[in-house]
């Protein structure tokens, strides 16, 4: 029983927050338009599944597109800044400063350099997730075991072979930890950059239905973004296990 | 002194959420502000200006404010919605439909035939896409051949580079456009098919205020009523009511655009704000038509003219 | 000489830790380095093995000058610093790897497996292992590297009482086995005594080397070692006057 | 010279880009519209001085007050975490499920509960900054070491006293990692309820001036966003300081 | 007889760790404790400080049966643990400001900071301090307990050689001063000869005493444990050979 309660006690609370708000909405005779009965939002995922589906799979794409990009030019600026303590001191001031520049000013911008298609959103995407990686693993590096790096060194080990044998796998826990944030964050990402711009996905359809003051099908398309995040999230988990076998 | 709160206390307080941030359309409300308007009639205004254009129909349904600006077609949005929303349109602000499609004027684009091959920009509601649908369909031109995508907010300087038509509203960024010096094509909605000569924005609010309390409603619209109209007569003055409220906004633009709507408010119509069936039936035929909505739906459901007669 | 360290010196933000420290070991020897905590052991076994710079002297291996990270010197740092994300035998043959020798470095470390008492440990991860097989691993991959020389700093520290005496003994028999030249660096008097041909006990502030105990004569044993008392009385105190210096 | 390099580099970085930026857009002579130089957005931020310091405070009043409450829920959320297991894990997992939730759905319905005022803005706040806190006081608390917790039990410490004498002075550093995260996110949060609702602000302000294709002034107004941002950032690092002056 | 304890047993998740743990400590007595690493002398004196609870068997103080957290105990932990943010003089007054006996304690403690040589740093903060002053700030705070016996569990196992002996040398001083009934736990077998009046050997798995060695006679100094040869390697064996059992 004790060993459930993880799991049990969350799904508890669930169904208890969920019958509460049921049970208001049905009461009070909430409206629709202000806040739809939980029962409500599942109809209308069930109902609108086909087209959920289809803009999640637009979604998805540029969200795990932008996310892949991050997690490379993280990984690689990172490094750089490892590598360059003067390339560091450039650059990490300006990225700490970014994260405060709201995306609603850049969204447009974005839109102005690139066009209409994928690649804004992929873009708004980037931005979001590129921090909290790049920020984790330029941590994770830089306190890597001065100790394990002299025995490299002194085993003549060239700098590329400190970074592949030590250094790379030593920071990788604190790298996926800053993956495992940002790859719940991208859908998240993908959406605003959506609703600038798009003619599918799911920020896209949220619009249109919040339009059509259909608040229980912007609630299903909330259910299907929070279920894409914790399924990214997850599956970065697994990754991180399959990568790297000793930690189990 | 103490006469003074008083007499302020006495002050009915009621909100009006506008559809979008200040901009020339609402000049009446402060207008009826600044001239107190509203005081003479009991009132205390709080206008609310909200960067999303999607809420005021559902904060005034759910009475978090009394009165909203809004556009018909959210009206009949919201009463074919599947939980109906109580409101009504109680006047419209402009008569016509005073919105088009922008180009620029060497793309030579002079009518919906010559939307093939080109880009448009707008906001990617389903109704703007049955509105060109349809405007193409009256050309003879093949929709398909046109790429629609969403605008980037920069107005006239995305045209003619990534973009080749906008829907722009003609009072604001086609006469600023115009005074930045941009040579453009404008086709006016209304020109190119008389059922999308629909009413945009209008002034809505709830049924508990149509039944609860009409006379606030009345006061209300006496008051906007007064100060459209003193905007329609006074165009030079209300820009420079207007340059109070939005003063990082160029007057001379101000001045254009007010110069431009002060004929429009009223054109046509024996009185500001008075509505017709046939302008409501048409477009919610329209949009029944490319069923933007499942239900048609009377004109007398959706608004009234009772307090701008 | 195999070795010769020469007046070397040293200093960190403007303290100095090392001055006039001179050393030989010769072939085969075992020396022991014993000085309290912090006079700057590790230091110079790093100086050693390249990792770091001296800011005076020199050392020379068979009487060629050495600068920066040379061949000649296999460091086995404080800890096992065993890399926790490769297996023992990837770990053991850590220098053959990084040298594009994996394959030939992996026959040799499967042929000594059993000798060092990690049979059957190739392919589990370190934190599988007790702390004196892990102990034993990172000796293995010490000894795999082609250097003629071993540092050794403080190997069995991290180990307890009855662990780090059964890997004295093992060393012990180990060191007769593979006769290379090895400098040992501990603070642990009975571990000096008991391992070394040559006490050499570092005090002093900047630290040098205070005293030299001659123990080639010696056949060891743990019944020897507990015979020392004089010994051992006479490096503590080294240890502690010069620490009070 | 080599001290002084950590304050040099990022100004040079910073002086370079906005060169090459202002010479970009005088060479190629890009529109006010599509991006504004920075010499003209800093002549906007000199001209409108005073109306961006009156938008400034009423963000700032926001901001500060969200933060605020998020961090005495998130202090008081994460002991009672700590304090039962049970509690942990009902309201934990939800907790990161709401992380994923689009602010713009959220927007909305807070101005239907909460009106006009100031309420909404500060939920949003709240909403942005609270999870960071909780996460990074939680887990510390999590961590503190047993064995200083079984000093205070055998000195006879009642659970009051574990908390006051350790448990919280131990994660307090974390505490206050993530209240730095909060505090540069806290304006943003405060800018993203102005715009769903507002008569000042500098969210509130943005939106109209971007409305009037003056994008000198939104520029103007995101680096007095940013600016706003570090200062509280900065404000958190000395309360810090002054809070705990062992670390010194 | 001040502590009695009988037939005590403890399990980790089925593993047994003690079992018939049985031992007397007399009012004033110094007893060591001594075993192999991870045999479960921190988990004795944690039943003892109440922080564990044992599966089987209990103890008694001067003859009354203690169960869970008791004002009979003050524990000193195996690292210093001060609190880094309370400066020395709140650490060692923690007893006192945890019973609401702050003024009085900070009298108390004041009088103490030059015997325990930490005068001058009683607003500093620990990290402040050297290893051996921390030490004997953590050895001040459990003294100020209102508690007549001290448990110590390994106090100098974290120090560096010098440090550990001065320490022990301090002690010593000290507990002829103090008088209190002391259980201290330990893996080094010359602290325990140099500082109890008698030593317990725990051993075996599950552990339990297997050997007691009176030392009440014999005048203490270094002098005299370089002269313990046999005493060590009688210990060490029987160390050794339980912990291979
Ligand atoms: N990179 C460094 N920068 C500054 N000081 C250093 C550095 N490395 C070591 N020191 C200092 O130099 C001194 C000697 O350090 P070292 O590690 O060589 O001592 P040690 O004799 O090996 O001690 P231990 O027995 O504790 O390992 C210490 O006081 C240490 O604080
Ligand atoms: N809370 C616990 N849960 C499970 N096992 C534990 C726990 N505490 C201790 N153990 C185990 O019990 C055994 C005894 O631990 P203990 O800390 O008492 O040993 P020790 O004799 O003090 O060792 P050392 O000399 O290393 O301090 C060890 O094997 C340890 O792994
Ligand atoms: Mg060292
Ligand atoms: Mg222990």
């Amino acid at each position: 029983m004790k060993r459930y309660r993880k799991y049990i006690m969350p799904a508890i609370t669930l169904f208890a927050t969920l019958g509460i708000w049921e049970a208001c909405v049905r009461i009070f005779d909430v409206d629709l338009y202000i806040l739809p009965a939980p029962s409500k939002i599942v109809e209308a995922m069930l109902a609108n599944a086909d087209v959920l589906w289809m803009h999640s799979m637009v979604t998805l794409q540029e969200a795990v597109t932008g996310l892949m990009i991050a997690t490379v030019a993280a990984i690689l600026i990172a490094i750089g800044m490892d590598l360059s303590k003067n390339f560091k001191h450039s650059i990490f001031p300006h990225l700490v400063v970014t994260q405060t520049v709201p995306v609603m000013v850049l969204g447009p911008l974005f839109t102005i350099w690139l066009g209409f298609g994928m690649a804004p959103k992929v873009l708004m995407v980037v931005f979001m997730c590129f921090f909290p990686i790049v920020i984790a693993f330029c941590d994770a590096l830089a306190q890597v075991d001065v100790n394990q790096i002299n025995l490299l060194k002194s085993f003549g080990a060239k700098k590329w072979q400190v970074y592949a044998y030590v250094k790379i796998p030593a920071a990788a826990t604190a790298l996926f930890s800053g993956l495992k944030v940002s790859a719940t964050y991208c859908i998240g990402g993908a959406i605003v950059g959506e609703w600038l711009s798009a003619s599918a996905g799911l920020g896209y359809y949220m619009i249109r239905v919040k339009n059509g003051y259909m608040l229980d099908k912007v609630f299903a398309c909330v259910i299907v973004i929070i279920f894409w995040s914790l399924l990214l999230h997850l599956a970065v988990t697994l990754l991180e296990r399959i990568v790297f076998p000793y930690k189990r | 002194g103490s006469a003074k709160d008083n007499a302020k206390k006495e002050l009915k307080e009621v909100t009006l959420v506008l559809d979008y941030v200040p901009n020339t359309n609402h000049t009446g409300f402060y207008v009826a502000q600044e001239k107190g308007y509203f005081k003479e009639e009991g009132l205390k205004v709080n206008i609310i200006e909200p960067g999303d254009d999607s809420t005021s129909a559902v904060l005034v349904a759910a009475n978090k404010g009394e009165f909203g600006v809004s556009y018909q077609e959210d009206v009949t949005y919201a009463r074919t919605a599947e939980e109906v929303l109580p409101i009504k349109a109680i006047a419209t602000i402009i008569q016509h439909n005073t919105s088009g499609f922008v180009s620029l004027k060497k793309e030579n684009i002079k009518s919906p035939k010559d939307f093939e091959g080109k880009v448009y920009a707008g906001w990617q509601a389903p109704s703007e896409e049955a509105v060109i649908k349809a405007v193409m369909k009256k050309a003879n031109a093949d929709f398909k051949k046109l790429t629609m995508v969403g605008a980037d907010g920069s107005g006239f300087a995305a045209l003619g580079k990534k973009v080749d038509i906008q829907w722009e509203f003609e009072g604001w960024a086609v006469i600023k456009g115009r005074m930045d010096g941009y040579d453009v094509n404008y086709m006016p909605l209304k020109d190119l098919d008389k059922r999308l000569d629909y009413y945009t924005p209008v002034i809505i609010t709830n049924e508990k205020m149509l039944k609860e309390n009409p006379e606030t409603v009345q006061k209300f619209m006496n008051a906007v009523k007064k100060g459209y109209e003193y905007a329609i007569d006074h165009p030079e003055e209300s820009a420079k009511i207007m340059k109070k409220i939005l003063p990082d906004t160029d007057f001379a633009f101000l001045k254009e655009s007010q110069k431009y709507l002060s004929a429009e408010y009223r054109k046509d119509a024996k009185t500001w704000g008075v509505m017709k069936d046939e302008v409501w039936d048409n477009y919610t035929d329209f949009m029944y038509e490319y069923k933007l909505i499942d239900k048609k739906i009377k004109a007398s459901e959706q608004y009234t003219n009772e307090f701008v007669k | 000489m195999k070795l010769r360290v020469e007046d070397m010196a040293i200093a960190f933000e403007n303290k100095k830790i090392l001055e006039h420290v001179s050393l030989q070991v010769a072939e085969g020897e075992f020396v022991a380095l014993i000085g309290p905590s912090g006079c700057g052991k590790s230091t110079l076994l790093n100086i050693l093995a390249g990792v770091l710079q001296a800011a005076e002297g020199c050392f020379y291996v068979d009487d060629e000058k050495v600068e920066g990270i040379s061949s000649h010197f296999a460091y086995m740092p404080q800890s096992d610093l065993l890399l926790p994300w490769h297996t023992i035998l990837e770990n053991v043959t850590l220098y053959g790897r990084l040298h594009h020798a994996k394959k030939q470095a992996q026959q040799q470390a499967l042929k000594e497996f059993a000798t060092f008492g990690l049979a059957g440990y190739e392919h589990a991860y370190p934190k599988e292992l007790s702390g004196g097989m892990r102990q034993r691993a990172a000796f293995l991959r010490t000894a795999l590297c082609s250097a003629d020389i071993l540092l050794l700093d403080e190997p069995f520290g991290a180990l307890d009482v009855i662990t780090r005496n059964d890997m004295q003994d093992w060393l012990l028999t180990m060191r007769k086995e593979l006769q290379k030249t090895t400098l040992l660096v501990t603070h642990d008097i009975d571990e000096a005594l008991y391992l070394a041909d040559r006490i050499l006990i570092l005090g002093g502030s900047p630290a040098s080397i205070v005293k030299e105990i001659n123990l080639h004569e010696v056949v060891k044993s743990r019944d020897w070692l507990f015979t020392q008392g004089e010994q051992r009385k006479e490096i503590y105190s080294l240890l502690r006057g010069e620490s009070h210096a």
